[in-house]
């Protein structure tokens, strides 16, 4: 692994970035976890770029959903997060799931669907989890998440701990049943839980105003009576600071927030999705939105960082991410009949 | 033992277990002030307090997902659906996300959980307050199911299922809520997987579960009156199934019949029937007969003509003895 | 039958009051189906007193939910609508059934289980229905209607008719799953829909701040992009506004409405149900608002009824009601096995 | 005849059923221009316009609903449920709504519309996009269930189910829309409720549907060259099931063996092993196999070491062949 210099310490390799508040001083002045929200974004992003490169050729069972372009969400979001804190999330999970502090040789292994997978190679991308960088797991049922992650809020109310729960979910997910009930019951029993609804535009092959007649999906909060936030999903440090405002309410026991996050999704529903639905220059424009060129930019221009040594970043990132293919490329496929020894305890 | 109704001692189980376990919570509708629908929560709230005993809103997908997530993290929560026939409502969480949680997650995240509902007609309460779904849920890979017919059975069985690192759907069933029976005064565990052969009998094996028990013993008495000796096993759960009980006691009677208050086609009977057809077939001396409910919804006013007997039961013996 | 002076024409005699603008010019000035306002609700409660008491006698079979108090809902809904609008009610439905206009004898008989019932005995109170009168069915799963009476509104906008649809349910039915897909589907496509939140402060046995934060439904409406309207309950006049208005947008193809009106429920959940959840003064409180009591005193004060013709109306009713209890007791029991010629076609 | 791919057929009977009936609509997620997840509903926005082409938002409950709404109104809508483990998300309106309607409501409204939904594994889609859930709505009155194992029966099975007067639950098969077959050129219909012998033999009776049909149909040659004579037995519906192919092959071959993609355990399987076992014991010349999934979720990775194949028919038949 080839982290950014500040990196957290040994112990907490495994965790997402800390919030600045609670990391060490830096190197470079005023650098409030920035390199680390840089570092986080491109992680994901070339994890991403080479899961759809193994899958074109092949190597994945079943199929993937990436979030590429929509990085600075996942990042902003669980930069505010501890190891302590759960996050819940969707089919298109790898993002979060990562940014979270997810391993990435487990990760990758099961991704592969090998024994050695986090999930044994039964789940595959839409269902990896992570009990110890606490991801409580991919979600293929779209809107199924949510009302899981009322009680992962809850139990942190109940043993009296202030860890705190958010729950991805996307603009096509706020329109399921579980959405307004879960909804409803965290604001009503002021739970510890953050709605991250990631708008990226589409539910599979059909654009928002399809299915709702209201743009914003922060509206819908205060028909709960719980606050609703809109950020630029693009812009890694909006969603940091709506994040870090909405996790402040909840470990204060304020309850939750709907902290929307807009944002582009720049492939297809699936990899290997063709689009044809999608107009031509929809994705152009989308393309035009990059969260992580945008904020290396500011690093470099705010004399943050320079290319050089983003680049070595980048290049440790590659290794990285070689290794854990690798990994999972080696790994053998399970045993038969293994998963029968995951259905009861 | 001391006489207590079968609500009555589910309400004690609850007590009893969320004494012993700080994990254990109450989540439901109108679990709290009011004691549940029908009397299961009765006194929680005032013993163990609002943090321990949640009243929620009409939202079965969130209260069953809240469940399943509060689980996850290491609590023992106890849901109450409050028919049976309200499963559908949150049968996603059910199945899809409970049954499968320790699965998908390759045993990193489990769901000791338990989802009490009551099922079953008898109270005229019509085609959406009256159904018996066991099939269902015996069919999915995950999920223990159990389904008691005595309050003792009730009482232990519950207690068991909270204890219980898998998931749990307890199948109360209505009718019986009313009904009494003699348990032990001090503590119990009923196992979970473990029938219970309520009545020996040399001549034929009567497989049945939760009210029906009740009809099956007063056909076996009728049945005694005619000289047939029936054995009568109260299967209590139905995931795990205790097929070495069913087994044992058709080895014995070389006669089977299987009766239960759900609709028969594509009902738990079918798959006793089946099991027996392949690995015993050979000790039947008949044909197996099955009890169940016509091909139809539970009719509103018409549920003694709906609901199979004792008069049924004792029918199906009579075929299978005089084969 | 012995409907107001005033009575609509025996063709539409099982028709709910027509809205004044359809109705003849009647003997009394400025009446604005103020008659048959009345007509209606006072039908709706001398019904639901009948049932409680022949409940009590254990002549009904299962349970019955009554709605007395809530009358002006029921009356002030349906009086803006034909016999070509559909309404779908909840377990709690006897009123909206009969303010529609459902004829008494085989309601009577449905809730007594008789085979002439309007639904053969299958049923019962919890799923009375009239085709005739376009009442699609109450419903015993919470919040299930719902998403039904969004194909009804779907059809007549298929169909090209001006038909629109009425959906009841309660404060507490608006916390499920169904309430959310069904108010945001009808935004979405404009449906000819009035959702008609009745909410009279409690579900079951627990009062309405325990399942949600906020007190007016009606916010909820923001969210999907839909108007929102609340509206006295107990007043029938200001119900008829409201519905009047949601009607006329829904008709003129400009979509749906919630129209949440607000009232009290004088009785326990169930017919039978002790309450002793409910704190005493509630109780009290809650009678003191009587819409029959107060809209008599309305017409008697503004001329447009005397005493003796209110009681004469009443007088009719009894008789009526008297007439299809003697029926329902008179009539058979389904003969056995009939219920199975319902299952298919 | 020509060559047809599955979902090309079910396309077919779409085109050709909203031409011949203007009150036929379908509704569903992504059925618009995109044709629908699968390719199902491709073409038919062009066709037929958005007023009977209805893209909706991710709401399934709202969806089925709507379709009953509809239905009832006397139109007849047909809903695309991407995959069939989603059918649990609207359970409620398909189990305790549409069912029952008929039924709550003595006849005055009906719903006769069709659920198309993809069940089955073989694309690795993992435990939550791989279920066989008919034995569930198997089990419910008020419903048909079809699960069609050919390009010729899905079409002919879905125009006949768009006409019924009843709602119909039509389970395609996610892993058979590649395949093809040949399909009559001139309008056809093949009725539900009728079996297809897709095999005649002497020496044992296979039962199967959808899918493992052509598992089945590989068994029988591997049987056949090893002496045993095969009938292969398509169910093709299964309410209503038809009682009479099944009982009139076994009492020729005197032998049963039954075999689904689903989870063995309460399966169908187990109702037709249990109707024989009730109705025709004598006839068997040997116990009754079920060939089944194990009681697991799913696998992702390992769906071949998951599901049933044609070995394990092939051993369950001699299994019962050399009884
Ligand atoms: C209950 C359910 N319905 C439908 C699907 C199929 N499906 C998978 S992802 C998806 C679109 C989800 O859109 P959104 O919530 O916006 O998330 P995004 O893919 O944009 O991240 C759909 C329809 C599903 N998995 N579950
Ligand atoms: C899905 C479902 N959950 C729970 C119930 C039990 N139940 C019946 S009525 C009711 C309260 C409904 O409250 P509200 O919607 O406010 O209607 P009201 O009774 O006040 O008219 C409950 C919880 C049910 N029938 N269906
Ligand atoms: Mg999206
Ligand atoms: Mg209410």
């Amino acid at each position: 692994m080839n982290k950014p210099q500040k990196s957290t310490p040994a112990a907490s390799s495994k965790a997402a970035p800390k919030p600045s508040n609670t990391a060490a001083a830096g190197a470079i002045p005023n650098d409030d976890g920035f390199l680390e929200l840089h570092y986080s974004m491109l992680r994901v992003r070339r994890v991403e770029e080479r899961l759809l490169q193994v899958f074109s050729e092949g190597k994945i069972p079943g199929f993937i959903h990436v979030s590429i372009g929509q990085e600075a969400v996942a990042t902003g979001v669980c930069s505010c997060l501890t190891p302590a804190d759960t996050i819940f999330t969707t089919h298109r999970g790898h993002g979060h799931t990562l940014a979270k502090g997810m391993e990435l040789k487990p990760f990758m292994a099961e991704i592969y669907g090998r024994a050695n997978g986090a999930c044994h190679g039964n789940s595959g991308s839409m269902h990896v989890a992570s009990s110890e960088a606490g991801v409580g797991g991919a979600n293929g049922i779209v809107g199924a998440g949510l009302p899981i992650s009322l009680g992962s809020a809850f139990a942190s109310a109940f043993k009296g701990e202030d860890s705190v729960t958010a729950v991805f979910f996307g603009d096509g997910a706020s329109n399921q049943g579980t959405f307004h009930e879960s909804m409803n019951l965290a604001a009503l029993w002021n739970l510890p839980l953050i709605f991250v609804c990631e708008n990226n535009g589409w539910a599979q092959f059909t654009s928002q105003k399809s299915y709702m007649k209201i743009d914003s999906i922060a509206r819908r909060a205060e028909g709960y009576g719980m606050p609703g936030v809109t950020v630029d999903g693009d812009d890694v440090l909006q969603v940091r600071e709506g994040m870090r405002a909405a996790v402040a309410r909840a470990r204060a026991g304020n309850g939750p927030t709907l902290l929307e996050c807009k944002t582009y999704r720049w492939f297809g529903h699936y990899a290997g999705d063709p689009q044809k639905y999608r107009p031509a220059n929809d994705l152009e424009q989308t393309r035009k939105v990059d969260c992580i060129a945008n904020f290396e930019k500011f690093l470099i221009g705010s004399g943050l960082a320079d290319r050089g040594q983003l680049d070595a970043v980048d290049a440790g990132l590659r290794a990285e991410i070689d290794e854990a293919i690798a990994h999972a490329e080696a790994a053998p496929a399970a045993p038969r009949g293994q998963f029968l020894n995951d259905v009861y305890a | 033992m001391k006489e207590t109704r079968y609500i009555k001692a589910i309400n004690e189980a609850l007590h009893e277990e969320m004494a012993r376990d700080e994990t254990v919570f109450i989540i439901g509708e109108d679990v709290g002030a009011p004691g549940g629908a029908f009397g299961g929560t009765r006194g929680l709230l005032q013993a163990f307090g609002e943090r321990r005993v949640r009243d929620t809103p009409i939202s079965e997908s969130a209260i069953v997902g809240l469940a399943l997530g509060a689980a996850m993290k290491g609590l023992r929560p106890v849901v109450e659906i409050m028919f049976a026939d309200f499963l559908p409502v949150c049968m996603d969480q059910i199945v899809n996300q409970i049954a499968k949680t320790r699965f998908m997650f390759g045993g990193q995240f489990t769901a000791p959980l338990v989802i009490r509902a009551p099922g079953g007609a008898g109270l005229n309460a019509g085609p959406q307050h009256s159904q018996s779904l066991e099939a269902w849920f015996a069919h999915i890979p995950g999920l223990k199911v159990v389904m008691p017919a005595t309050p003792a059975d009730a009482k232990g069985l519950l207690k068991s299922a909270i204890r219980d690192d898998d998931p749990v759907l307890f199948l109360e069933h209505k009718a019986l809520y009313a009904t009494s029976g003699a348990i032990p005064e001090e503590e119990y565990l009923v196992p979970i997987g473990k029938a219970d052969v309520r009545r020996t009998g040399r001549d034929v094996t009567i497989v049945t579960a939760s009210r029906m028990v009740y009809q099956t013993l007063e056909a076996a008495e009728t049945l005694a009156g005619q000289g047939t000796d029936a054995e009568v096993i109260d299967l209590r759960s139905l995931t795990p199934l205790d097929k070495d009980a069913i087994f044992k006691s058709v080895e014995k009677t070389s006669r089977l019949v299987i009766a239960h208050e759900a609709v028969k086609s594509f009902g738990i009977g079918a798959e006793i029937a089946a099991m027996i057809s392949e690995e015993m077939i050979d000790v039947l001396d008949a044909p197996i007969a099955r009890v169940g409910a016509p091909f139809s919804p539970v009719p509103f006013s018409q549920e003694g003509d709906y609901l199979p007997n004792a008069s049924d039961i004792v029918r199906a013996v009579e075929k299978v003895m005089t084969y």
